[in-house]
């Protein structure tokens, strides 16, 4: 096992990688940018690193400070989370180049499933279902003839891209130029490169991907599925294993097409096959492989028993993956909760601002990956993800309880996020029933607004204000309460009796 | 102590060792029964006599107070006592604001350009999501105070726009 | 389901049921001494009754007290927990006569198991194997001869007991007198009953117990084992399941004798049937029955995937336990940790005083259950027991591992206790082997100290004084930090920035 | 500032943004990084140069203080300033305390009565747990200045216990 690896990323996915580090005894270095510098992943590791400015681009998105950095601390291996530079194959070769370990696929792997186009055709010639589409496009009238065999709606989406961005319903060949214009700006944006691809845009669609491990030794099994049907602006913010919509026999057929994929570009590690499932045929698509550890991964930990990012890194390490796949299980249900810093009704804009108060749910079952603390800023430079509730119950109507639970046990104050939206979601019909689809949010729950405060909620607010008037008003305890303090200034501050 | 959260008005008097609170207009005897760190537990008590025991997370930030209370959030504008009273909302005619805090990823026209209703005037970007700023009603722009590149605030005027005549 | 149930316990078990009640939709009624006003699970039910003074005779022992309480507050049933009358049939049957439905077994197999003596007795006509010993002695005489007949080292045990409470070694006739008498008073202190047992003392022994479960329809099954050898002075204080001793044969054997053993006495819900593990023989006795949700039921939840204590209240209220023994699965591997107030090198004396801190510690795979909080007061009056640490994990290396960065992460100033001595017994060598007998700790550790400051320990202390004198050195943030406010009066503070 | 921990003294001077810290004569630069709610960040500097962070939970209560640092959980006796000193340890000869706070169960002597080394003197139940006090070695009984029922805190004195003359 390695002494010492280097986490190139930040807030949630760094600290979850750190804490696997903590249990196998391998030291942490933090990566930060200057808008960082206060942030809970900074000050949960070993030690840090500072890599420059806020902006992406010279700080999370900067291989060269990586590599130095790893090299400055004697770091043996470098861990990408996800995002950022995860999945750049020119990232993963210049680790190995400096003689270091990336804790992820080959360069090669990611660099054949990083291009949407080719990664298709080559999915096709391993015989993994594809949607019907057409790549290698880049006049107008080709995509417009594309569409026009194709059938309307279409979806034009990025080459290189991922997780929604570069991405355009198009219903209309009317639509079609701005859409092309917007989504190559994106992806030019995002990912350094234009390129785009037309494909059938299957309506009602459910997103249902799996998970898939392998090691350096040739052996790759899969962990099941995950159904991320719950989408806002193209972006999950719900995912639970098992998917209500899977029969034993599809998951089996699903699973085995996933190690194909995985197999056919000679894959190792954490890795996810997403499909395109139509329940209406009870058919999928292979719709791209995401060659990195998911957002969502908790989920298959759960499900299975299996901690993710600890086998990362020892299969990185050179370890053997002892799992054969009829020793793996999938046993009761997990669900995740995407806590976003954003405005719900605002059309899910992100948030920004101090954290005031953040308080995590706790009781049997429930999980909290967590990327802030009370006292964070959420600055306007990242993601706006802030953390992940995560629950285990023993079938899906207990997980749902049981994250409503959780839900309604956090407090988040100082950003608006989506925490009452979210329980909105898990009380759906819809959702009990297991029926929505990835365009579901945006017409089930369009017209959905916060609640209203109550007359218990304005007493509150009142009475908080009143207490600076009133300091000795204070508390029924008998004793001096010396557990809750204030004072204007900046200070300092122990657990003291007096 | 009299002040107003969102539209509703609230007066609240110490009696002994608890408060009378009237919102808007109704009475409710509330009694702090622990206070700490931003949660409240209180005695809320009804003219009826019917009591509640509640807790209660709250923070405040300039004019904004966020209470939760029973697993849902409030978020509450605090504006001047009742007495006082101020331009509720913001002007915003004539003006494009952001939608959010972010970076001005193009300004895709220019002063003195006639543009039409639902054209997107201005991009914006935050976190990695690309935010259209389209006009509202056709016109013609006046001023573009930003420039590519810059960082703006949430509510910063993009665009102010002359509204063609009719 | 119920509406409303009433919870007749304290502590952290109160604070798991009550859990268990908000998933299911069920309000609880806290109960509480005059000690326990402020207490957590006071605070945390949804109502609270005022039972009466401190002592326990006078508030959680006194039966009238729980019953009227809980009709007064309309509340349907009775839910134990562990410890004070748990176990007590009259209680029971009390509860079952005003209308109200005890969430535990029947009376009447309360009052067969809660007789050693008797219980013993059955368990031999049922088949079940008994350690060799005498029922129903009263003089002198009569135990020294059985003393005789079965051979020193002995056990002489209260016949009402449980917890290690009225029990002692006996290993010559010429410790009998004052064993005898000893045993007698603490019998009749902790349960009114002054009768007591004599049975061989396995040396080397394992505790190992058997999780049974069984609903109003007489189905009955066992959810496997749980080995709690890591004992001192008669309490568990590590549990964890499965036993590294067991193989999958003896596990079967044991599991079907638990489940005999339940069958015999027509038993209803959760409870547990311990055994005496002889490793030299890999032979087992039955030893008694926990008629009762037990401190470590965590330990089964996480391997097995149920919520045992929701599973109490819905076969309480007339559900069908659905899983048949072939449906239930053992996976992975949990450990709990009991965190108690005491002095390890002061002999495991109960400590007591007010919690200055208490941080949780988080991450994937580890379960807190705590009955305090920060600014709690621990008193003399009740258990020890301050919170339970359990952890998941794939195997029990991991499972170890984790538990070590659980206790790792754990702070808890205020009342002595045993969280560095708990990472000594985790880190030794006997404990990583599974070679840990009930009597281990008092021979392998005897020797045990706490650690000892280092320089970074003491310069932390010396900052944290100094800093009283010089407020304004604070922090090296830029921005004043709203968070962190100090002030000698009793105050209130909110989270705000300014 | 001066202070003793244990038997460590430590002497602490500002200078500048950190301290010079002087524990039993040994050098140490250190600075507070971030301070809050009893949880301390300290850059640790040895007289070599060396640098070490470290993140410290502190509390105290009473002379007691609490550190935990590197998941070690240490207790520290806080006396006076080095200048003074006092009496250490508390005066046990011939009595004996209660080795916890909890209540009398039942005394089994009198004043007056010979007692024999190792002789269970008192019992004491806390938590309902039974511990015997003992007599540490042959003597006559003094004084008992407890009752049976009384609640006693931890270092009470039970009872008064005369040697005898060997």
């Amino acid at each position: 096992m390695f002494n010492k690896i280097l986490i190139a990323n930040r807030g949630e996915i760094a600290i979850r990688i750190m804490r696997a580090c903590q249990e196998l005894g391998v030291r942490s270095v933090a990566v930060y940018s200057d808008a960082d510098a206060e942030a809970l992943h900074t000050r949960f590791a070993d030690e840090a690193v500072l890599l420059g400015p806020a902006a992406p681009r010279e700080s999370y998105l900067n291989i060269e400070k990586f590599i130095a950095a790893a090299k400055s601390t004697g770091a043996e291996a470098i861990h990408p989370g996800y995002g950022f530079l995860s999945e750049n194959a020119g990232f993963a070769a210049a680790v190995k180049e400096a003689g270091l370990v990336f804790i992820g696929p080959p360069a090669s792997a990611i660099r054949a499933m990083g291009d949407k186009a080719e990664s298709k055709i080559s999915m096709k010639a391993a015989g993994v279902p594809t949607v019907p589409g057409a790549e290698g496009l880049s006049a107008l009238e080709q995509f417009l003839a594309a569409a026009e065999s194709i059938g309307y709606p279409v979806l034009v989406k990025a080459a290189a891209g991922g997780g929604g961005k570069g991405m355009r319903v198009v219903r209309s060949a009317r639509e079609m130029p701005e859409a092309l214009e917007s989504a190559r700006r994106e992806s030019q944006n995002a990912f350094g490169d234009e390129r785009l691809l037309v494909e059938k845009y299957v309506e009602n669609a459910h997103h249902i991907e799996i998970q898939v491990f392998g090691d350096s030794f040739g052996h790759i099994v899969h962990l099941f599925e995950r159904e991320c049907s719950v989408q806002r602006r193209h972006q999950k913010i719900i995912e639970e294993s098992p998917s209500p919509l899977l029969t034993p026999e599809l998951r089996a057929e699903m699973g085995a097409a996933a190690v194909k994929a995985a197999g056919a570009v000679g894959y190792q590690n954490a890795g996810t096959v997403e499909f395109i499932f139509d329940p209406s045929a009870a058919s999928f698509y292979f719709l791209e492989m995401n060659t990195r550890l998911q957002v969502e991964h908790p989920v298959t930990e759960l499900v299975t028993g299996l901690d993710l990012a600890q086998w990362q890194l020892r299969v990185a390490a050179g370890e053997r993956f002892p799992f054969a796949q009829v020793d793996l299980t999938q046993r009761g249900h997990a669900i995740e909760c995407r806590l976003y810093a954003e405005d719900v009704p605002g059309g899910f804009l992100p948030s920004t601002g101090p954290v005031l108060q953040f308080i995590e749910p706790r009781g049997p079952g429930i999980r909290v990956d967590a990327g802030i603390e009370t006292g964070s800023q959420v600055s306007h430079y990242y993601d706006p993800l802030l953390a992940k509730l995560i629950v285990y119950a023993e079938d899906r109507p207990a997980a749902i309880r049981r994250m409503l639970a959780a839900l309604r046990g956090t407090v988040l104050h100082g950003v608006l996020n989506n925490v009452d939206f979210l329980q909105a979601v898990l009380l759906h019909d819809d959702f009990a029933a297991g029926k929505v689809t990835t365009r579901w949010v945006e017409s089930a729950l369009a017209g959905w607004t916060p609640p209203v405060a109550d007359f218990s909620a304005l007493a509150a607010a009142a009475l908080a204000e009143m207490s600076g008037a009133r300091p000795q008003q204070s508390t029924a305890s008998a004793e001096p309460d010396a557990f809750s303090p204030w004072k204007s200034g900046s200070g300092f501050r122990l657990g003291e009796t007096r | 102590m009299k002040l107003k959260l969102d539209s509703h008005s609230l007066e609240l008097t110490p009696t002994g060792k608890s408060y009378m609170l009237k919102i808007d207009g109704q009475e409710l005897a509330a009694e702090i029964l622990r206070a700490e760190n931003g949660r409240m537990e209180l005695q809320l008590r009804q003219a009826d006599g019917s009591a509640r025991k509640v807790t209660a997370y709250v923070s405040s930030s300039g004019a904004r107070r966020w209470v939760t209370l029973g697993g849902q959030t409030f978020v509450l504008a605090k504006s001047a006592g009742v007495g006082k009273t101020r331009a509720s909302g913001h002007h915003t005619g004539g003006e494009l604001v952001s939608p959010m805090p972010g970076q001005v990823r193009a300004v895709l026209v220019n002063p003195g350009d006639a543009v039409t209703k639902g054209q997107t005037l201005v991009i914006v970007e935050a976190m990695k999501m690309e935010i259209k700023v389209a006009a509202p009603f056709d016109g013609m722009v006046k001023k573009i105070p930003v420039k590519t590149g810059q960082t703006v605030e949430r509510e910063q005027v993009l665009v102010e726009l002359e509204r063609a005549h009719e």
